[in-house]
């Protein structure tokens, strides 16, 4: 790989200070996406080998973030005087902890999983940053849940595999019974258990 | 027999004032205490404890009531299934008892998850970014074409996407009263069906749920049609005879 | 020189986006002057020394500031523009129509109204310098944000209040149901700036 990429790519991540598309960072480096993919995974692997370094790269599906190693969160925060510090209840945990493991999901499957209505959890963890959502291709009216890249900040997490148990909780089998099930709090399942 | 016994069994102060997240969360926590695993024979087990919890929260300090209700009449099953082995069940029937079996695992690794991700909370540190093109010279570029026009159909578009909370409740309610309409109405043919009379369960009953959730058991059983229950009196156990 | 030192001093002049001071530094990272200083060049030089780095330190006798490598501003202009001139997303415009109707709002509000989290759509707007900021009087964290004068002099306005429906909309009964739900005591003070 051309260290000119590596570099050229440090550069735009640094100025960007918010996450950037694969696709954007590919546009302007006039490079191919796979070719990004490569750059973004070299430039991550040389943060973390050097201890000398001060940064790490954060990337979800779709976008790449530079960041501080949470090593250094005490300093950076003393300098900026501000904490990303979050005080999650257990509901909102278990919200999380669902879009975390299984996006993109719908908030039809995040009901489903806990058997009640969680809309506001979701809200309240949308405005906090914590999740994102987007329309839903196969439902208009929907919406799709996936973690943002805040959420790995606060965490310190170069991306959501580095969660414990991510390959199991993702992979796992029974969820997808689980969802094909009509919601448990449905008004039509009551109806039928009468 | 008695399908609900209201005062065999009193629950702990403790384990009433604490707060559930939801039916699921409920159940899970009664199979724990008891330090059984997630089977229909443990939830058979349990059944009891959980209507019991449902009457002590009296209904409507309950979020999400009907999501409550409609695990409880699938306990209902469970347990009369547990207790009755004569009585014959549609597949629907069968494949919900073993969907809340399923049901409750999957849940489970999903709290367990997010015991852990609270954890990760309090004890990691943030991994810091900067402010988005810092540096960067103020240009000023308004959006092609804008008019104040725009500006009122996005203003209006949002308004119209503001959720109204009312909503929620109201719905359960609607579910609930829907609920308690038709087990009226059931309640009238099944007088003439049955021997048992349920209107003297209506008059001592201390609330709604409790109502609801005594039909749901006695209705459960009845909709076999291979069941047919007499009470002698409220709290005495149920007698059920095969028809 | 300690790794952890030259860490630490990257995270933190990588979050400043101004000039940070020696002395500051060194008593962030709780070292001496001359320690940092050592540090600021040992610093200066590995970027210096590593083709694959993007960025680069600047310094006078008081101040240091990491930036971009001179080499990539080609393509670090060319992300920059097309982040800030690309069409505008209907979140974007969503924000600055509750920004037009309501001014001057908090970022709670807008957040709270989108019910979602609006601090990146924000940043965008302030650097097209459609809306400004200023500290608000009434929380010492938070800004309050106004359309900018240049934005409402292409609307063909003077101020807001000649907007479409300015009365009803800004007014509608749905805005004080959902700030109420958030924030209780905030709204009463806002009017009081009007």
């Amino acid at each position: 790989m051309a260290s000119s990429l590596l570099s050229a790519l440090e550069s735009l991540l640094f100025i960007s200070g918010e996450p950037v598309s694969f696709g954007r960072l590919g546009k302007t480096l006039a490079v191919s996406e796979k070719e990004i993919h490569e750059a973004v995974a070299a430039l991550s692997a040389k943060y973390a080998a050097d201890e000398m370094a001060g940064l790490m790269i954060l990337e979800d599906s779709k976008t790449v973030l530079l960041a501080t190693k949470p090593a250094n969160a005490p300093v950076v925060e003393s300098l900026t005087k501000s904490a990303l510090q979050e005080n999650m209840s257990k509901a909102a945990l278990e919200v999380l902890a669902i879009i975390a493991y299984r996006a993109p999901i719908t908030r039809t499957e995040i009901d489903a999983i806990r058997g009640v209505n969680c809309s506001f959890t979701l809200r309240n963890l949308l405005l906090r940053d914590l999740i994102t959502r987007e329309g839903n291709p196969s439902d208009s009216r929907g919406y799709i849940y996936r973690p943002t890249m805040k959420f790995l900040q606060v965490l310190g997490m170069a991306n959501v595999a580095s969660l414990p148990d991510y390959e199991t909780l993702s992979q796992d089998e029974r969820l997808r019974m689980i969802l094909q099930e009509e919601l448990p709090a449905s008004e039509e399942e009551l109806k039928d258990t009468i | 027999m008695a399908l609900l016994t209201t005062s065999s069994f009193v629950m702990s102060y403790h384990f009433r004032s604490e707060q559930f997240e939801g039916p699921l969360d409920l159940l899970l926590a009664l199979i724990e205490k008891e330090k059984l695993d997630i089977t229909q024979v443990s939830l058979a087990q349990v059944a009891d404890q959980y209507l019991e919890y449902i009457k002590q929260e009296n209904g409507a300090s309950l979020e999400n009531l009907a999501s409550f209700l409609s695990v409880a009449a699938r306990l209902i099953l469970i347990k009369s299934r547990a207790l009755l082995p004569i009585l014959t069940f549609s597949d629907d029937e069968e494949e919900s008892m073993d969907n809340l079996e399923q049901h409750l695992r999957a849940y489970k690794l999903f709290r367990e998850a997010a015991q852990k991700l609270g954890l990760l909370f309090e004890k990691s540190k943030a991994a810091v970014a900067r402010e988005s093109f810092l540096g960067t010279q103020v240009v000023f570029y308004p959006p092609k074409g804008i008019t104040k026009e725009t500006l009122r159909e996005h203003f209006a578009n949002v308004l119209g996407e503001i959720p109204v909370f009312e909503i929620l409740p109201e719905k359960e309610l609607v579910a609930i009263i829907t609920l308690e309409e038709k087990i009226t109405t059931l309640q009238h043919t099944l007088r003439e069906r049955a021997e048992s009379s349920f209107a003297e369960i209506i008059s001592t009953a201390q609330d709604r749920v409790e109502v609801i959730v005594s039909f749901l058991a006695l209705l459960e059983l009845i909709k076999q049609r291979f069941i047919h229950v007499e009470q002698k009196k409220f709290f005495s156990n149920i007698l059920i005879k095969r028809l």
